[in-house]
């Protein structure tokens, strides 16, 4: 342990995302790192900046019928249901693991009508070993015909708001890729208090299968990740981060070092790796040395000197 | 549950059908604590397409850190690994999910149809080396010609077990399904069946044990991503409703707790 | 010739895309064929469906400065910035090639203003050769600060109408990817009078060279294509076909046989070949004989019956 | 101008140093209508990543139907190439652009530079197969170091031509660069340039000429998605203001009709 510190105090990776402070900005994506555990044999989980959880419901959910998944180019389609155990059986069996392991958890929340997001925030209050909550809001509103929540600002905002009011701990609010305007997404949840925003989420597509003449998948479409969507995620990451002055997480594609700098000086104060955690379960924490090297081989102080320094 | 991402070097290479192919991984981690039934995930290339790996059950491994995988050639990932040579070095991840649960005081017959004769090396193996008497222990071999089983059976001779096998077209073996062989033999109450294979295959050899009685364990497949529990995208339907996951809850299943289509 | 109309005969592979005749399903997409002529060594151009040149607008324009174009996973991004010689070398240029070949021609064109689309297409009435026009609409409006035509409903009609008023062949929409909701562009161009729809054009997104801190391409965003977006392009191809009673043509990383059938199932009644025509000069051609060749051995009676044919 | 899409075969495979490939493939379409200074656009996967082909100027063709491509390992498009074996079908479209315009009246001094040197060898071997006193033609050639240079000399030597080295350290030829090189020797002003390098030669290159008078053809890159003037990315800043493009303007340029830094 001795040596792990000293290792990370120089270089200075530390960043804040909203009044949470990271060891780097090293994060793992919702839905790709399970719940953590399922990676310990191959990650030494305290090096990573933080960990966030597969998201979670008000109620267990069994999530989509077969076939679920798909491998497209340089990507992959999920149509994974929102499964997960529901809050209670996650508190009661998840959370004993991840309080004590030494890393920030983030809990990934999901509802399908406002009020069940302010429950699920007042469930999770004052449960140890959370230190932040990632608000999916890409998410059918039940209530307005199955809309997402995250492709109408006025909706996105007031989920935001009550989530913000019924939470303990930081609020990250997770964007929709699926819009037209993300700027003005970020605004909105910027103004109803997110504390950070993270994006982007999946891509909305589809694949078919020719011979059968039938959807990939059982759910018809899913969601686009990996890196064929990383051109589009850093493009809206920069014009979020430029919109906005709350910290901004990107997450969209990456698998190299080279991919988290590009976020980091498009203005992203952190980033999640999602798909490569597939690929390479060793790779988050890959990222955590091989920022370290360039910003000890570009004779930085910190990492923070990179974030948002692109120039004309 | 000790996993290991290995970069393993290959250390030999078969090409035993024209698109059955055979190779033999030093990953010593992997081959340490693996069990039969289980699986590896392997990268096939090294760019980003295809992004993801493809699953492999493990055919054999050796007490000298040797693992093997038998494939067959069926699409872009696949057809790069048969393209592979001998000192290339492939990423390899594994032991993953639960393999057979074998019945030490129970009778066993393997069933392995196509490439789903894979797995069965590694578990035949297992039990020929369990001390206990193997009278009662059967293998049953199939495939669609002579091709799909004969390159094979020389490796499963060696332990001595008793040894049927059956081709779709006759040229190996009994002309038929390896169904046909295991109604043909009289299996016992206490006998557990061990399968793997096509789907039909799986559906019949479900639909024969349960008319019997019989206790049967199949390794079935699903597409994954993560092959560790992270993505659960290899979900598979339930005999209880709900899902169970290829991945961690399989690939190995007793029949009863799928949902079969017939 | 004889043996050409004899191949083209059967399998039957005519499609109507809104009072235009194909002889086949594959047309070649703006910008990524050239005028056609740069093809002709490599393409029999009389066995495709149907030649989209590149965008026209009412001037010249110079296009964006180097760098232009960056490879990204299973794609690229383009910031050409509609560099173009003007309508009138065009039709004086351009034109008398084009109109010589056997393959219908579509123009596309594209301008700043309403009014600008207007003239454009009143200059285009009555020229020899032109099959039908192709309003790609993706362009920023520039009396509305720079939004795209195409995420605005109603500047999308706006645009449609003054097109369809004005013209004298088929008025094709090239709808944007680039909002939240296809499927009410797609009626909002549908009402205005388009005769087809067709989409989709690049997604935004964008690159950064992590050692010289700049963005890749001078323009900062481009526009991604390639086959990394097809799942993105096929499910906003469903949704639009969904959506209106008009043709809808499919464009989007196709490169296979099986791509384009995954877009006729989807319910395209044509597609558009675009960055393939860079990786394999002679794709289009390709997929007429693949499309042929499943219509065979399929034993269906013509391409017709695949058309939206997708079973659940 | 006449284009072929070719699937050609690897006929020989020469690791030249280090990084440096030089790969001769059997495609007799586009050698048979390739003149010096043009390029091809190569496939270097058989997948959909790398996407895009990558342009190789012709290094040298041959009457029985063979074309070289001489290349860096730089990336994952060269990586490819530079693992690629003899009997392996490469896909290659070209030949491509306009080359030099050789000036057969004009006494001719070539200068290539790293990689620049890839094309001058069949500007030279068209230079020295014109019948025409040679006297007064001059090959230059440099690079980082020895190894960026030897390899080549021997073919260059062929053609009788004077022939003279400079390396950066000095490992080969003199110590210093193809442009010190050009400024020792006495070119008069009907001397023709041609040059192919980076950047900063080829800006050295032009402002020397210009300096003297003397014409300047230089082959330069850029991005390049098409290579056929149909997608309009391979821009440059031309004299005039406004954009030439690479792949149909160029790659030969007169130096004067190019925008230069400095
Ligand atoms: C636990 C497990 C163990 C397996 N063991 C073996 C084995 O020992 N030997 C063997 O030959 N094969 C085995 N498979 C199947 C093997 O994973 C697939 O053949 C392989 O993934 C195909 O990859 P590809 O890129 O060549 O094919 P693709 O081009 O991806 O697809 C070709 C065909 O293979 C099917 N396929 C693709 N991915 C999978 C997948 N993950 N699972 C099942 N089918 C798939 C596709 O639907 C398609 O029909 C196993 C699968 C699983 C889940
Ligand atoms: C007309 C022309 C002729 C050329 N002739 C030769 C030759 O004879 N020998 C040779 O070694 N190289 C030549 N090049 C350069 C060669 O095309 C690039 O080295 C190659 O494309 C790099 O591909 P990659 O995938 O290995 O590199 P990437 O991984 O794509 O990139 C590695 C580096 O190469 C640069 N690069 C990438 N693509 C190009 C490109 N299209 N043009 C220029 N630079 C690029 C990148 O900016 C980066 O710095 C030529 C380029 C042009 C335009
Ligand atoms: C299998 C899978 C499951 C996911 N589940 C969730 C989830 O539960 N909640 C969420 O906010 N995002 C979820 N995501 C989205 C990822 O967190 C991430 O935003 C997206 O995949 C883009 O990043 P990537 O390209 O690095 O994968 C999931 C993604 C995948 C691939
Ligand atoms: C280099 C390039 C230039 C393009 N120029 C135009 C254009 O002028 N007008 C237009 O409507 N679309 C243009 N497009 C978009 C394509 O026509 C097509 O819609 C898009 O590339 C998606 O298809 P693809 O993935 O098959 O390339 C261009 C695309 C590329 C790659
Ligand atoms: S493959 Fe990811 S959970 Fe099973
Ligand atoms: S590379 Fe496409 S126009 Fe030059």
């Amino acid at each position: 342990m001795e040596f792990v510190n000293e290792r990370d105090s120089y270089p200075d990776l530390r960043v804040d995302i909203g009044g949470l402070s990271l060891r780097n900005p090293v994060m793992t994506a919702s839905g790709t790192f399970g719940y953590a555990r399922e990676f310990e044999n191959l990650v030494n989980l305290h090096r990573l900046g933080g960990v966030i959880v597969k998201g979670i419901s008000l109620r267990p959910r069994a999530g989509n019928p077969p076939q679920r998944i798909v491998e497209t180019p340089c990507g992959m389609l999920n149509a994974i249901g929102l499964q997960n155990v529901g809050v209670e059986r996650f508190i009661a069996e998840k959370m004993k693991y991840l309080k004590g392991i030494d890393v920030p958890v983030i809990v990934n929340i999901l509802g399908d009508t406002v009020d069940e997001y302010r429950m699920l925030t007042e469930r999770l209050r004052g449960v140890e070993g959370i230190a932040a909550l990632e608000v999916n809001i890409s998410c059918p509103n039940v209530k307005r015909g199955g809309v997402a929540f995250g492709t109408v600002p006025s909706m996105a905002a007031a989920v935001t708001e009550a989530v913000k009011k019924a939470a303990d701990v930081p609020v990250i609010v997770k964007l929709s890729p699926n819009v037209n305007d993300i700027g003005e997404m970020a605004r909105a949840v910027e103004s109803a208090g997110a504390d950070s925003i993270s994006l982007i989420n999946t891509l909305i597509g589809m694949a078919i299968d020719v011979e059968r003449r039938k959807p990939v998948l059982a759910n018809v479409i899913g969601g686009l990740s990996g890196p064929a969507i990383k051109p589009v995620a850093l493009r809206m990451v920069y014009q979020a981060a430029g919109s906005v002055n709350i910290p901004v997480i990107g997450i969209g594609g990456i698998e190299t070092t080279g991919d988290a700098l590009e976020f980091l000086l498009a203005g992203a104060t952190a980033i999640q790796v999602g798909t490569a955690n597939f690929i390479n379960p060793r790779v988050s924490e890959e990222l955590v040395d091989g920022i370290g090297e360039y910003v000890k081989s570009h004779k930085l102080n910190s990492v923070r000197e990179l974030i948002g320094a692109l120039e004309f | 549950m000790s996993q290991h991402q290995e970069k393993a070097r290959i250390i030999r290479f078969e090409q035993l059908s024209e698109l059955n192919v055979r190779i033999t991984l030093d990953a010593p981690l992997i081959a340490a604590s693996a069990d039969a039934g289980q699986f590896v995930m392997i990268r096939t290339g090294s760019g980003q397409d295809p992004l993801l790996r493809r699953p492999f059950s493990l055919h054999q491994t050796s007490s000298s850190g040797y693992i093997q995988i038998y494939f067959k050639n069926v699409g872009r990932g696949t057809h790069i690994l048969a393209h592979t040579k001998v000192g290339e070095l492939l990423d390899v991840f594994g032991p993953l999910g639960r393999g057979f649960r074998f019945a030490r005081d129970r009778a066993a017959c393997l069933v392995g149809g196509g490439l789903g004769i894979a797995p069965m090396l590694f578990l035949a193996k297992k039990i020929a080396s369990s001390s206990r008497d193997h009278g009662r222990d059967l293998i049953i071999l199939g495939g669609r010609s002579r091709e799909d089983v004969e390159p094979l059976v020389e490796d499963f001779k060696e332990f001595g077990l008793a040894l049927r096998c059956a081709t779709d077209d006759g040229s190996f073996g009994i002309k038929g399904l390896v169904t046909d062989l295991v109604k043909s033999e009289h299996l016992t109450r206490d006998t557990v069946v061990y399968g793997c294979g096509p789907e039909n295959m799986l559906e019949a050899l479900n639909r024969f044990c349960r008319s019997r009685g019989i206790a049967c364990q199949v390794s079935v497949e699903s597409v994954m991503a993560c092959g560790m529990g992270a993505c659960l995208g290899c979900n598979i339907d339930a005999a209880q409703g709900d899902y169970l996951h290829v991945c961690i809850d399989g690939p190995v299943f007793n029949t009863e707790d799928l949902a079969w289509n017939s």
